[in-house]
This record gives C-alpha cells, structure tokens and sequence, in this order.
C-alpha cells in the first residue's frame, strides 16, 4: 500500500540516510509499529517534492538503533519518543533526554508496545 | 562566568499551553536553551489500538483543538484509500469549506496571540474579535464552536444549506476586510516590525534541513504546501502557495495573513463549484494494510501513518503532527536571541504542543 | 507606529462588539450541538448501542438493570448517541448546561419489563 | 597657647610616625595592638582639640615658622631628597626605568630649587582652617578606624596566606605612618613641605599595594607608583612656576580670587599643573588604573586608599586652590574634567562584578564629582565639595571594611557570589546594606550633595549633563548589588556571625558616623564648612544654610529657592526599621511559599533554587545581575574614556596657555 | 455581605492553567477574555501567576508531569481560593480518560470547586461556571478565618 | 503649619481616591478602545479590597519592609508636591519609593521577580535622566528648584519648555508602564516575566503596591499640571488630556525591548529636553 518502501537492515540505515541527505531529502518523521513479541518495524519518511520515500528496518525491543540525528538534527525529538515509548534503545541521539522526555520516571515503562497494553490489562 | 538560568514554562501566561524550556542567558541573551514537553503526552495512539475505526475519528480530532478538522480529514482519507472508498464530490468540496474555514479561525488565533507575545493588547483583541464572527459561522454550519466533528469515513456529517453558504461568503468577506486594518499594523508599524523583522531568522538551507513545515517553511522561501497533492477538492481549485522569502518572524507573519486572504478566496471558489449531490457514502467493513496521508493542516504538514488488520480496530495510528517536525527549529533560533524574545519567537512556529506529543 | 490608531478611534466611538452574556442571551444556532438532552426513558428498549458507540465511553446502559448511566461530565457531545438510536429515544438540546458543583452521573431507571405501563422512576446519585 | 597647638601639631603627625616606629621595631603582637589603640585614642583626642581651638579662633590657627623647630625647613629638604632616592631605589631594584626616570624628573628640579634659589619659606608654616579641620576629622577618625580593623583582618588575611614570617610590623608601620603624613599635608602652608608630605603618601601607598609581594600586586605597585610621580613631577614644576610669577610658596597666598588681569601668564599653567597633581593622586580618568590596581592590596589597604588619605589628598588640593581659579577657564575645564570622571566611572561601574572594582570606581566618580564642585566653584557647589569629601569617607570607609569582612566570610568579592550572604552574615550585611543606601539614597549625605552639584550646576549645561547621566548610572550598580545581597529565602531564626572584635569595633563605629553626619547635618554644616565658605569670599548671590534639620538654598532675599529636610525623611526611614523586627517576629513558617517557578518547583525547596528541568533532571535557578557588557564593557569603554578624559586635560592646559 | 465580600466576588483574578488539554478548551477560555465575551465585565483578569490569583482555571485532564506541576500551582495561591475545570477532561478526563498516561480529571490532585461540561465548552458556558463559581467565595473566606484562628490557637498552645 | 497639615490630610486621602477612580476609568477607556464592554469604574477599588482580604503569604518575611518602604516614599514625594518643596529632591525621593521596590523585587530568590526588577533598574537608568533634565529646565526658567516658585511664575512653563513638556511625556509612559514600555511588569499578564517585578508580592503586599501607584499616578498626574500651571485647572484638564493620551499609545504599540528603549530615551528624552535648554541659554 505504501509506496516508495525499501526494506534495509539497521546496518544499511545511517548510509541510507547519508544518501538521502545527499540527494536534498527533507526528514519527516518516523513511525514505529509493534509487531508483538517485541519485533519493532521502524519506518523513517522522507520527502521531497511531495513525494515521500520510506526505509523501514526491523529490530526487536532493547536492540540498539543507530540514531539518524547527527545527519537530521530535527530526527531528535522523533527517536527519544521511540526511545522512551517503544524500548528502542537509539544511541548517540545529539540531545539524550534520557529515556523521560514525556513520561515521569515513575510512570509505566515502553507503554505503547504491545507487552504492556495487556500487562496492564492483568492489573 | 556566573549564567543566569531559568525555567520558562510549563506554566507560563505567554504559553496558552505547557512547554518546558530551561533557559542559560548572559544578561539577557539566550546562550542555550533546552525544550523539555511531556506535559500533554496522554498516549493517544495507543488508545486509538482500542477504539473502533469511526471512533477514532472523534479521537482524532480532539488531538488538537485548532486543527481538528484537518486531523479528521487526514484520518479518513487514510482509512478511505486503505478502504477504496470513493466518496462524493460535495464531501470533498464541504471538507474544504470547512478545512479554510478553520485554517481562517486557526491563523487568526494565531494572529492574536503572536500579537499578544509582543504585547500589542488591543491588536490581539481586534483578531479575537473578528475570529468571533469566523467560529459563529462554524457553529452554525456544524454545531460546534471549535471541535466540528463534520468529517467522517466516507464523507461529511452534515451538509450545508445554501442560506449557509451566503453567509459563509458574506462573513469571509468582512473577515477580508477586517484584515486590511490588521495587516497594516502587522506589518508595517514601526513597533511591531522592532519586535519582527530579523529576530528568528531561519535561512531556506536551514529550513529544509531541520525539517520544518507549513508556514515556517514557507516563510524561508521553502515552496512546499501538501495541498498541492490535490486531496479533496484541491486538484479542482487553483490554488496559490504564499511563499516570503525573509526567513523571520515578519515573514512568519506575511505569510499567515497572506494565507487568510488565500483561504478566503479558496472558500468562495469552492462554494461557486460546489456539486450537488450526497454528501456520505454508507461505509462497509474494515479497513486492512498500511497507509499513509498527509494533509497541510494550519501548522503545516501532518502525517497519519495508519495501519490495519481487517478488523474494526486498528493495529497503528501514528501521527506527526506540524509543530513536531518545528520544534528543531527552535533549538537554533533561540540561542542568541534575547529574553524578550523567546515568546515571540516560541509562537512564531505556531506551537501545538497538544499536537506535538498527542 | 500609528497605524493602529484608526482601529483603535474607531473602537472607541463605536458600540462594544461585546455579548452582555448573561444579561442578554442570544439565540441557539439551529443545528447547535448543546448538551444531550434528558432521554425519553419510556421510549428506550436499553438496546446498548449507544453505549458502544460512544466515544468517550460516558453512557453505561445495564440491560438486566434496564437502566441507562450517562455522565455528562464525560460527555464529548459529538451528537452520535442520538444519531445512532434505533428508537430515537435521545435528543440534542440546542442551549448548553449550567455548570456543575459536583461529578454526578445521571442514572435513569426504565420501567420494568413485565410492566410497561409503569411510571418512569427518577433517581439521581 | 602656640606651644599647645605646636605639641598638638607635632602630636599628630609624629605620634603616627612614632607609633609606626614601635610597631616596626617591636614585633609583639599585643604591643602592635596596644599601640594602634593607643594611637587611635590620641588621635580622636588630637581632632577634638583642634576643633575647639579652631571653634575659639577668629577662623584658622596659625603657626609661624619662628616657632617650630630651627632647621626644620633643611630637614624636609634633606628628607625630601632621602625620599626621592629611596623611590628611585626602590625603580632601580625592580628594573622599572620608567620610574627611575620620573625620580630623576624630580630629582633635579627639587636639587635645584631647594639647594641653588634661595628659597624663601613662608612665614605662616602651619595654618590650620575649617578645611583642614575637616580634613584631619576624617583622617584622624576614619584612618585610625581602619587600622583597628585591620588589626583582625590582618590576622585572618596572613592565616589564609600561610605566611611563615608575618609581614604586619612593616604593614601597620606604613598605614599609621600614612595618617601621620596625611595629618601633615592638610595642615601644611608650605608648598614645597606639601610636596614631600605629597611624595610620602605616594611612598606609603606604593608599599602598601605591594604589601602581598605577588606578582600581580608588584605589577600594580608599581603602575601606583608612576601615575603618581608623574603628578608629583607635575606638581614640583608647579612649585618652580609659582615662585617664579608669585615670589611665594604661602598656600594661604596663592589660593585667593584672581585680581582682574592677575590670570595670565604663567600662573594659570601652575595651577594647571597642581590640578593635574590632583588628578592623578584621586585617579581621574585618564589616571584611574592605579586605584583599581591596587585593589590587590588588603582591604584595609583599599579603604585607606578610598575613604581617608591619599585619594583625598588630591582633592584636598584641588578644593583647596579652587578659590584661585573660580570663574576662570580654567575652573571650567577642571569642572569639566571632573563631571567627565563622575560619568565614565560610573558608566564604567556598571559592568563590574567584581565588589571591590565597583567600590572602586564609585569612588573614582564621587572624586570626579568633587573635583567638578572645586571647579564650578561657587558657594554651592564647594558646599558640596567638602561635604562629599566627609560623606565619601565615612561612607566608603564602611564599604570597604564590609566587603573585606565578607570576603573573609565567603571566601569571595564577587557580587554574584553575594546572593544569601544575609542567612551567613546577617549583620555585616545589613551594615553594607546601610553604607550603599547612604551612598544612593536619600536623606543620606552622598546624594545630598550630589542634588547639592546639580543645583550648583547650572551655570554649566555640559556638565550638568554629565552630572545627569552619570548618577542615572550609579543607581544602576548600587541597587542591584544592594538587591544582591539582600536576597533571601525565609529563616526562622538568623544567627548573628562570628566576627573579631576589633572588626565589629570598627564597623560599630563607622555606621554611628554615616549616621551621624547625615542626621547632623545641618549643625555641621554650619558649625565646620560654612565657615569656611565665608573665608573664601564667595561673591555668590545663591547661598546655603543649614536649618530646620536640613540644607536650604536661599536667594539673594532670603528665599528658600531649593532645600531639603533631611530629619524628615529619616523618620520615614526609621519608622521601617522599627518595622523590620515587627515583620521578622511576624512571619511563620506556615505563610511561607516558595517562589514561582512556573509550576516546576521541587517540592522540598522551599529557598526556590531548584526546579524540576528536561529530561526529569533538576537544575538550578540563578539570576545573575545585568552588567551591559556590551555597552559599558571596561575592556571596550576604558580607551575611549582614557582618550577623552586626557584630551580634556590637554585642552585644559591648551585653553589657559594662550 | 459585607465591603470585602463584595470585592471578592467583583474581583475574581484568574489564572489558567492547561493540564494535558487538547487546545480546545484552551482558545475557548481565550476567547471569554476577548470583546465578543469581554469577562472584564466582571472584574475577570487573567493574571497567569498563582500569587496573585483568585481563580484557577483548569482545562484539560491531568498526567503525572501536570499533576505535580497543578499541585504546585495550587499550592502557590493564597486563600481564598476556587478551582473551576473545564470540559469534559476536566471533569472526568473525558475522551482521554482510558489513556496509559492520564491520571484523570483535575479532581484527583487538587479540590475542584465548579465543573463545565461540555467539549469545548461554549464561552458562554465557561462564564456561567465563573459566575456559579463566585457564589463559593463567602464560604471558602470563613474556612480560612477559621483556619487561621485555629493555627494561632494552636501555637498559642504550644508557647 | 497648620495649613499645611491639612493640605497633606487631604492629599494622603485624596490621593489615592482620585487616582484608583482614574484607574478605573484608564480601564473601562482602554476596553473601549479595543472594542470591549470593559469592567465598572470602581474596579480597582473592588482589587484593593479584596487584596487586602487574601491569605497573607510571602517567600521571606520582610519582603512587606520593601513595600510599606515604596509606599512611605511616594507618599513622602507627594507631600513634597502638595507642600511645594524642592523639584529636584522630589525627584531623588520618588526615585528611592522605585528603588525600595527593586528591593524587595530582588529580595526573593524568583527569576521574574529579579529579572523584572534588573528591567526596573534599566528603566530608571533610560529615564532618571530625562527626569532631572526637566528639573533643571524648570530652573532655567523660573530661577528656583521650589515648586511654589512654578506656582509663582507669571506665565505657563510650557511656553518656555515645550520639548522639555514632550520629553516627560514620553518618560511618563515609562513610569505608567505604558505599551510600549511595559518590560519590568505588565497590567495585563501575558507577558515574557509572567508579573515581572510584582511577581512574588501578593495580598496585603500587592494591595500597598496597587496603592502606591494610585499615588505614583497623582504625582506624574500632578508634574504635568506644573507645566500649565496658570491658571491650575487648565493644567489639571492637560494632565488629564495626556493621560488618555498614555491609554491611546498604550493601545496602538507593541512592547518594544528594553536596550532599544535605553537608546531612544537617551536620545529622544535626553536630546530633547536638553535642546530645550540650550534654546533657553541662547534666548536673551
């Protein structure tokens, strides 16, 4: 359904996005989806023109991501969500709020990961 | 050297929502200066995993109060195209009656309280009082001031009445009209132009490199407004980008009053074609696979990334919203700029932090 | 620097653009969406719909109990309860309500089955 | 009767130099500070007997030269040479040949009209009028003051240095030397005995600022040094000049009103030159560095320096022939000059954060401020010329003691640093406090003749102008140092601090001064400087006089055209604080909230210093003063003010030349 | 009634304070400020610092990093003092009540004194809840006298 | 004496009645002029009350010393006006009830709060010369610092200092906190330093602060009417004209930053009043 998808893995990610910086694409966001059993699907966006170009790469939960910061300073904000919401462990982020950018420390951990919903659900 | 060191918000009256800033000055010049947001995450993308698919829709638009039509819109077009629904021209065309007249109400707002940030009271209440007349039109047409609640999967909720539609045009006229005396002062008084013209200034690269969208963008010479995909009903009306090239915060500006003038004349357009017709498509089923819709909402580009399971539910709503994909800019307009400056400057990309942390 | 003072003399020698609400009132819009208006008890078959459309969850209905829970201060008035109802048992009122000192929901028991005829029986806790 | 005044007289210039002796020879702690008690008590007795004398005489008392000593005059001379030798020595020994060569600029003139022109002293030797009483009352009272507080400071000062030898013999050997010469040089008729008493406090303050011996207070010794001889080879060619046009060397004869046509020739250059002394000694822009060298020194150095001696004997100079050029070109540029001062330094005063450096300049600019009065020139205005030079002094004192003891207690001096100091040091800080409000705030006698130099000011708009800007600004730097320190968060109970005794002796005494000038204001005024006003013979129409607990400016028909009542606001001032008690018995624990922080207070910090920032972390809230570096940064400021101030003094020697 | 009482209820300030609302509420507290509602009528000034507020506003539900800071803000207002919620969020937590990271209406960390229903309430509605709201002032004013004459009671105990 | 007690009598109470009626007049004008219904005239009357009747809180406790300090010393410079005293010290006396304030701004450990004040201190350095110019024209031109001699002097003073008039005029939207010069704190609170200077002062405190500048009003009020002072009631209805002049430029300006405000009174303020007065050293 999506178009413009290329399947990379997480070692292919910063020299992907290196070439995307070269080609003048401008970074817009990255969506991370919980497949269950900790399986991550990460999606970046790009855009040019109007017209998006999509990587997306796989990880399991706690894996570690390299952070697309230093190329896209703007990707900051979108990796400490993940970071904090879906246990990606993201590292070398340009400004690391260290796991509480949205949340207090008391709160739930990785709340929008599937694990927790039904963790919750028990309680 | 001793530093000053502040905190600016969460609760701050120059912030009508809560953002965080730890300011480092020297005297009063910004040196570094530290965004921290949290304070309105609830989690909504995970409560839209447990409502049903039209549920959401009221979800949605209750990310943000000023954009909700615009985040109505982007939702069902998505599930639309994941869905294959086509749905009527005059849901089309009615969507973007109601999407300018919200881009109207949301820059005139917007208008106001950036006025209010350089302490031009008596301006700030001039846009307020003309929005006025803009909400009433709304509630009249939709039953609500502010939360519409007009799109959904499979067209609109309500027509508008012809009676309506005279009206609509006879409001944005005079809103066209009230907005020649604001412009003036908006951009030309010496003392607003003091408080605008040079501060925050953002060059294109920089734009285009940290991600900004919407009239940011547009401000520093970025040609790039989503309505040029041609959702809805845009494809049929000629539409023109309001690009400044400056870079600062009277761009900013130029560019929001400018695109009120454009909204005004897209509305009219749209009314003058408006099809007959139904206006919803009865909807059946559920929606499967992956999509994503960008909509230019008041703040810029927003982006729905939906994903579902051929149930009623959904496995992934993901939104990125406008003033998410701003905020970097802050991290380089603000050092170096002063004190007094940081309202301006924070208002300047038009901050939903609603929108920004869902 | 005086390209305000227009708008603003003019301000001053015309009428206030202000609503003297409350001491006048202006009348609803047409399709105004109010607050949801008090159900028609009598009319309810308790069929839960409602309940389950609804988006912020306010309406409880309790089909044993054939009692219908809403809690108005839950409530998103987005007017789908009303669209929804296969008796058309619910109303939108046009003129929003007062203000509340307490969270109170407002329960409504229906008549008892085997009795239609029965008076609809208030109560409020 | 003249033998009394004569042992008074010698009382109080070699008692200091005797005492000086004993501290130097004897290097016994509790003998030290026996004979620094001593000397001060001597000293107070000395002041209040010479002002009964003076009060019993038909306006100054005289001592011929027939009735000191045979040779005293060869003596000096002598004395004089040893002197310049010494200095010069002391060039030598620290390869500055910059100030061997100024040593020699003296060297030759004063060989040369001491030895070889047959001199002619004046008869009157010593003659001591209300100007030099009210200059002995400060020295004599705020000097010896001083030294007791050093007696505690010095103590802690080498204690913090880890000295394994002291250095305080030698260090209250100077500073009570210093008074000695200073007691001298106000009291003197004699120019040229001027002069070496001139050249002795410039000696005294040289090793006063080196007291410490690091690099740093050598270097800035020795700017001290070459400032001031470069004044004192003003004021010998001044010497030479005068008697060659005057055929005296009589003070009392050279600071009278000019005879019509009496203003010219080379006369006026002298008095040029006798101002540029005076420059140089009170640090006038473009001279001001050394003064803020020799902040290195101890603090009690520094309140010497400020408040008492050397910095005052410039202007004591300067007011004292005032009367010569009073209406001249001359009068102008020096009151140009001066006004120039007063706003450069307080401008500059303003990006300062270092306590001692602003005291500094305040003091640079009330110089400046006094020199401009002696300028102006008339009635008002050296009214408030000599009443700045007590207010000053009192005032400035009790800063400088403040600051040091808090330094001592903080271990800093700089204002940032001073934020909280009242939980540490309540008292001391509410001293300070009070010593800033007086040199602010009205009813206290800073800003008294500061309205008196703007009411006297306005023959001339230039320096009115600056007079204007310039106190603008000293608001600037004292009320937010004054909000500095201030700063507090609630405290149930404040502890009063430990401090030594000669410390709190010396702070007890100088804040009952500032008060007292300031309350009796109005008897001083009359009983000590109007006197001395009318022995001027001002020809002013605008006179003032002290009454109804104030100070009124009255026209030629005696009506009030300007005045002040001073007692009525200082019962609105003690009325709050008779409040203070009251509102600190008043506040609970219970009333208490923290400060606003926009809602992201931690919760246990009451004091508001802490707030809860990114990333769930605390961090800390401190809001640092405005120092406007960008525009009155000294590093920027100073060329321009240099290259103004010296152009004024070039034009001033140019105008008068003609 | 009384002089006091009588400016109380003229002069109510208030301060508004956005929990995790979603804006809407927000432009609609605004927007009572503004000519077409002008709450000035009133004696309503927003004054946005909890020092010197009488009212507090709260618009939206709350989440762990708001609730500390709304108890903080609640905390820094002097007696007597109202707190008015807004919306159905501020009721309840409305839509968003079923979210992981909201706690709930405002009510669950500090005492809320008048609720307005609605989502967005009309500005109409949120002047009536200010003006309903107002009627509470006698009653809180006594509660702190008596407050206050309790402490001093107790400490006269003590000493 | 005794004339002069009364005189006092009815300026302390006076003063403050006629000011908080004009502040709410300045109110219900200033809502007129941004098309609003706008609050009664008796408004801040309504304020102080119900100020006075608040909960006493404080961060320390003798930030009340700094306030009871603000409002003695403006009082004090009132009488001075009212009792026809010295001009110049009048000055040095309102200055000491701004300092006093400063203070106690300063005295609590909150950023606004001392930010706010170091704002203060910046206006008094943009306007405290301009200030004291004007008291040195006054001098020029009537050859005494008293304020009776104003009162004596046959012709207005306006026509003798007509820039010196526009130079307090500018200065007196700096003392009113006026749009554009509202940087230190603001009438209304949407503002950089949330209340700036009167962030941490609340109940009885901001009550006396209010009162205070009911006061400050009356002398600002008062000065301008010196400028017409023959006959006195041209002056009065002049002081008021520039009042609802204040409100106006309030209205139609954004709040400008404080160095730019440094620079243009130094230039304007100062340069005005002091082309002024060379005008009059030239004059015969």
């Amino acid at each position: 359904m999506i178009e413009n998808i290329a399947e990379i893995t997480k070692d292919q990610l910063l020299g992907e996005t290196q070439k995307m910086s070269g080609q003048n694409y401008r970074f817009v966001t990255t969506s991370c989806v919980d497949l269950g059993d900790g399986n991550l699907d990460v999606l970046y966006h790009f855009d040019k023109d109007a017209k998006l170009q999509n990587l997306r790469i796989k990880a399991k939960r706690g894996e570690e991501v390299p952070s697309i910061s230093k190329i896209y300073l703007c990707a900051v904000l979108v990796e400490n969500e993940m970071k904090e919401l879906f246990g990606l462990n993201v590292t070398g982020m340009a400004i690391d709020y260290g796991g509480h950018m949205l949340l207090t420390p008391e709160a739930l951990k990785n709340p929008q990961s599937k694990i927790t919903i039904e963790q919750r659900g028990e309680k | 050297m001793i530093k000053t060191t502040i905190p600016f918000g969460p609760q701050h009256p120059v912030l009508p929502e809560p953002l965080h800033l730890k300011l480092v000055m020297e005297d009063e010049k910004i040196v570094e200066a530290i965004p921290a947001i949290g304070y309105v995450h609830r989690g909504l993308e995970k409560l839209a995993e447990v409502k049903d698919f039209h549920q959401n829709v009221f979800l949605v638009e209750r990310i943000c109060g000023i954009c909700s039509v615009q985040h109505a819109m982007a939702y069902v077009q998505g599930i639309e195209t994941m869905m294959n629904i086509e749905i009527p021209d005059r849901a089309k065309y009615l969507r973007v009656i109601w999407a300018e007249l919200h881009r109207i109400h949301s820059h005139l707002l917007w208008l106001g309280l950036f006025a209010d940030a350089f302490g031009f009271e008596a301006l700030f209440m001039q846009c307020w009082r003309d929005r006025e007349k803009v909400m009433d039109i709304m509630e009249a047409t939709s039953g609500a001031r502010v939360v519409v609640s007009v799109n959904v999967v499979g067209g609109t909720k309500r027509d508008i009445s012809s009676e309506h539609l005279a009206e609509i045009i006879r409001v944005v006229d005079q809103v066209k009209e009230d907005m020649k005396n604001m412009e003036n002062a908006f951009l030309n008084d010496y003392t607003v132009k003091h408080r605008t013209v040079g501060v925050g200034h953002l060059t294109k690269e920089q734009a285009y490199s940290l991600g900004a969208v919407g009239p940011m963008a547009r401000a520093s010479g970025v040609a790039q407004d989503l309505r040029t995909l041609g959702y809805a009903a845009y494809n049929d009306l000629c539409f023109d980008m309001v690009v400044e090239t400056a870079g600062d915060c009277w761009a900013r500006t130029a560019v929001r009053l400018k695109e009120v003038y454009e909204c005004v004349r897209l509305i009219k357009a749209a009314i003058d074609k408006l099809p007959k017709g139904d206006f919803a498509v009865p909807v059946k089923g559920n929606p499967t696979g992956e999509v994503i819709s960008r909509v230019e909402q008041p703040r810029g580009e927003v982006l729905y990334y939906i994903k579902g399971n051929g149930t009623k539910n959904l496995d992934r709503l993901r939104v990125r919203t406008p003033t998410f994909a701003n905020i970097p800019t802050l991290l380089v307009m603000l050092p170096g700029s002063q004190l007094a400056d940081v309202p301006v400057l924070l208002l300047t990309i038009d901050p939903c932090i609603s929108c920004t942390e869902r | 620097m005086f390209d305000f003072l227009g708008s603003v003399l003019k301000n001053v020698i015309s009428k206030p653009a202000t609503r003297m609400y409350p001491y006048e009132t202006r009348e609803a819009m047409d399709k105004a969406r109010g607050a949801l208006g008090e159900i028609e008890i009598e009319k309810c078959i308790f069929c839960g719909i409602c309940a389950t459309k609804c988006p912020s969850i306010a309406i409880k209905v309790d089909k044993a109990e054939r009692s219908w829970e809403f809690n108005r201060l839950k409530c998103i008035v987005c007017n789908v309860c009303v669209e929804v109802c296969p008796v058309k048992c619910l109303h939108m009122d046009k003129a929003h309500l007062g203000p509340l000192l307490a969270v109170e929901k407002t329960k409504r028991n229906g008549p008892p089955k085997p009795a239609p005829a029965a008076k609809a029986a208030e109560s409020t806790n | 009767m003249e033998g009394y005044v004569l042992a008074l007289l010698a009382l109080a210039t070699l008692l200091p130099a005797f005492c000086a002796a004993i501290c130097y020879v004897i290097k016994n702690r509790a003998v030290r500070n026996f004979v620094v008690v001593v000397n001060t008590l001597v000293l107070f007795f000395i002041t209040w007997e010479f002002v009964r004398l003076l009060m019993g005489s038909n306006g100054s008392i005289r001592i011929n030269e027939g009735s000191l000593p045979a040779h005293l005059g060869e003596v000096i001379k002598y004395l004089d040479v040893l002197l310049l030798g010494f200095i010069g020595y002391q060039g030598l020994k620290l390869k500055k040949p910059l100030i061997v060569a100024l040593t020699l600029a003296q060297l030759v003139p004063v060989i040369f009209f001491e030895f070889f022109m047959g001199v002619h002293e004046p008869t009157a030797a010593f003659v001591i009028d209300y100007l030099s009483v009210v200059l002995i009352l400060l020295i004599s009272l705020v000097g010896p003051i001083i030294a007791i507080f050093a007696i505690g400071y010095m103590e802690e000062h080498e204690h913090h240095l880890h000295l394994a030898k002291t250095k305080q013999p030698a260090f209250f050997m100077v500073i009570i030397g210093f008074l000695g010469a200073m007691n001298a040089l106000v009291m003197t008729n004699n120019l040229s005995w001027m002069y070496f008493f001139w050249e002795v406090t410039t000696l005294c303050s040289f090793l006063l600022i080196k007291h410490d011996e690091n690099e740093i207070s050598i270097t800035n010794a020795v700017r001290a040094l070459w400032m001031n001889l470069t004044g004192g080879v003003a004021f010998i060619a001044a010497i030479i000049i005068i008697y060659q046009v005057k055929g005296t060397l009589s003070v009392e004869d050279i600071a009278v009103a000019p005879v019509a046509g009496a203003f010219t020739g080379l006369f006026p250059i002298a008095l040029g030159l006798l101002c540029i002394a005076g420059f140089t000694k009170s640090a006038q822009f473009p001279f001001q560095s050394w003064l803020l060298g020799a902040m290195v020194a101890p603090t009690p150095v520094s309140a010497l320096l400020h408040s008492s001696t050397m910095v005052k004997a410039g202007v004591y100079l300067v007011v004292r022939i005032a009367p010569a050029f009073i209406g001249t070109i001359l009068g102008d540029m020096v009151a140009i000059a001066g006004a120039f001062t007063f706003m450069a330094a307080s401008a500059v005063a303003i990006s300062q954060s270092n306590a001692k450096r602003v005291l500094a300049y305040s003091t640079i600019a009330n110089l400046g401020l006094i020199i401009c009065c002696a300028g102006i020139g008339n009635y008002v205005a050296l009214a408030a010329a000599i009443l700045l030079i007590v207010f000053h002094g009192v005032s400035k004192g009790l800063l400088f003691l403040c600051v040091g003891t808090i330094e001592q207690g903080i271990g800093s001096r700089n204002i940032e640093d001073m934020q909280g100091v009242m939980k540490i040091m309540p008292v001391t800080t509410i001293i300070m406090v009070i010593g800033m409000i007086s040199m602010l705030l009205p009813p206290f006698g800073v800003l008294i003749t500061k309205w008196l130099a703007i009411e006297a000011a306005v023959s001339m708009p230039l320096v009115l102008l600056l007079i204007v800007l310039g106190s603008a600004c000293t608001v600037v730097f004292w009320s937010k140092w004054i909000g500095t320190v201030l700063t507090m968060s609630y405290k149930p109970k404040y502890a009063i601090e430990n401090i030594p005794t000669s410390i709190k002796a010396a702070l007890g005494i100088l804040i009952l001064a500032v008060f007292v000038v300031c309350v009796g204001i109005a008897p001083m005024y009359n009983a000590l400087i109007d006197p001395q006003l009318k022995a001027f013979h001002l020809t002013d129409k605008i006179q003032l006089i002290g009454s109804q607990g104030g100070l009124w400016l009255t026209g030629g028909s005696n009506v009030a055209i300007g005045g002040f009542a001073v007692l009525a606001v200082f019962t609105i001032i003690l009325a709050l604080f008779i409040a203070i008690p009251y509102y600190l018995h008043k506040g609970k624990s219970a009333d208490l909230r923290a400060p606003y922080l926009c809602g992201e207070n931690i919760d246990s910090d009451l004091r508001g210093a802490e707030f809860m920032g990114p990333g769930e972390k605390p961090a800390g809230t401190l809001v640092r003063n405005y120092y406007l570096t960008g525009a009155f940064g000294e590093e920027k400021l100073t060329h321009v003010l240099n290259l103004i101030a010296g152009a004024i003094i070039m034009l001033m020697l140019g105008m008068v030349i003609r | 009634m009384g002089l006091m009482n009588t400016s109380r209820m003229k002069s109510p300030w208030i301060i508004h304070v956005n929990c995790t609302a979603c804006n809407g509420c927000d432009i609609e507290v605004v927007a009572a400020l503004t000519p077409m509602f002008d709450v000035e009528r009133f004696g309503i000034v927003n004054v946005g610092n909890p020092k010197h507020a009488d009212v507090m506003v709260v618009t939206g539900c709350v989440n762990p990093k708001t609730a500390r800071v709304l108890k903080n803000i609640y905390d820094q207002m002097p007696e007597p003092k109202l707190v008015l919620a807004i919306g159905a969020c501020g009721g309840t937590g409305g839509i968003f009540a079923e979210c992981y990271n909201v706690l709930g209406g405002p009510d669950k960390v500090i005492p809320v004194d008048a609720y307005v229903p609605g989502c967005p309430p009309r500005p109409e509605a949120i002047i009536d809840g200010a003006v309903a709201a107002l009627g509470l002032f006698e009653a809180k004013a006594k509660a702190m006298k008596e407050k206050a004459k309790k402490a001093a009671e107790k400490a006269k105990a003590e000493a | 004496m005794i004339d002069n007690l009364i005189i006092s009598l009815i300026a302390i109470v006076g003063a403050p009645i006629i000011g908080g009626l004009l502040f709410g007049i300045d109110r219900r004008i200033t809502a007129r002029l941004q098309n609003r219904f706008g609050p009664p005239i008796l408004q801040p009357f309504y304020d102080f009350f119900k100020l006075l009747g608040k909960e006493s809180i404080a961060v320390n406790q003798i930030q009340m010393m700094y306030v009871l300090s603000h409002l003695f010393f403006a009082i004090a410079a009132l009488l001075m006006l009212v009792l026809r005293q010295d001009l110049l010290m009048l000055m040095f006396i309102f200055a000491f009830s701004t300092i006093s304030l400063i203070i106690g701004a300063m005295s609590v450990r909150s950023p606004y709060s001392k930010i706010g004040a170091q704002r203060e201190i910046m206006q008094m350095l943009a306007y405290e010369p301009v200030l004291l110019l004007m008291v040195f024209g006054v001098y020029k031109v009537t050859g005494s610092f008293m304020i009776q001699s104003i009162l004596d002097y046959p012709m207005p003073l306006i026509y003798s200092l007509p820039l010196v008039f526009f130079a307090f005029l500018y200065v007196l939207t700096i003392k009113l906190r006026k749009s554009p010069f509202d940087f230190s704190t603001s009438h209304h609170g949407h503002q950089e330093l949330i209340k700036g200077l009167t962030t941490e002062f609340s109940g009885t405190q901001l009550a006396l602060i209010e009162l205070t500048h009911w006061y400050d009003l009356m002398i600002l009020l008062g000065l301008i009417a010196l400028f017409f002072a023959q006959p006195l009631w041209v002056g009065i209805l002049i002081a008021l004209g520039a009042y609802f002049l204040e409100m106006v430029i309030d209205n139609i300006c954004a709040r400008v930053t404080w160095p730019w405000m440094i620079k243009a009174t130094w230039l304007i303020g100062v340069g005005t009043a002091l082309v002024n007065i060379i005008g009059l050293y030239l004059r015969p």
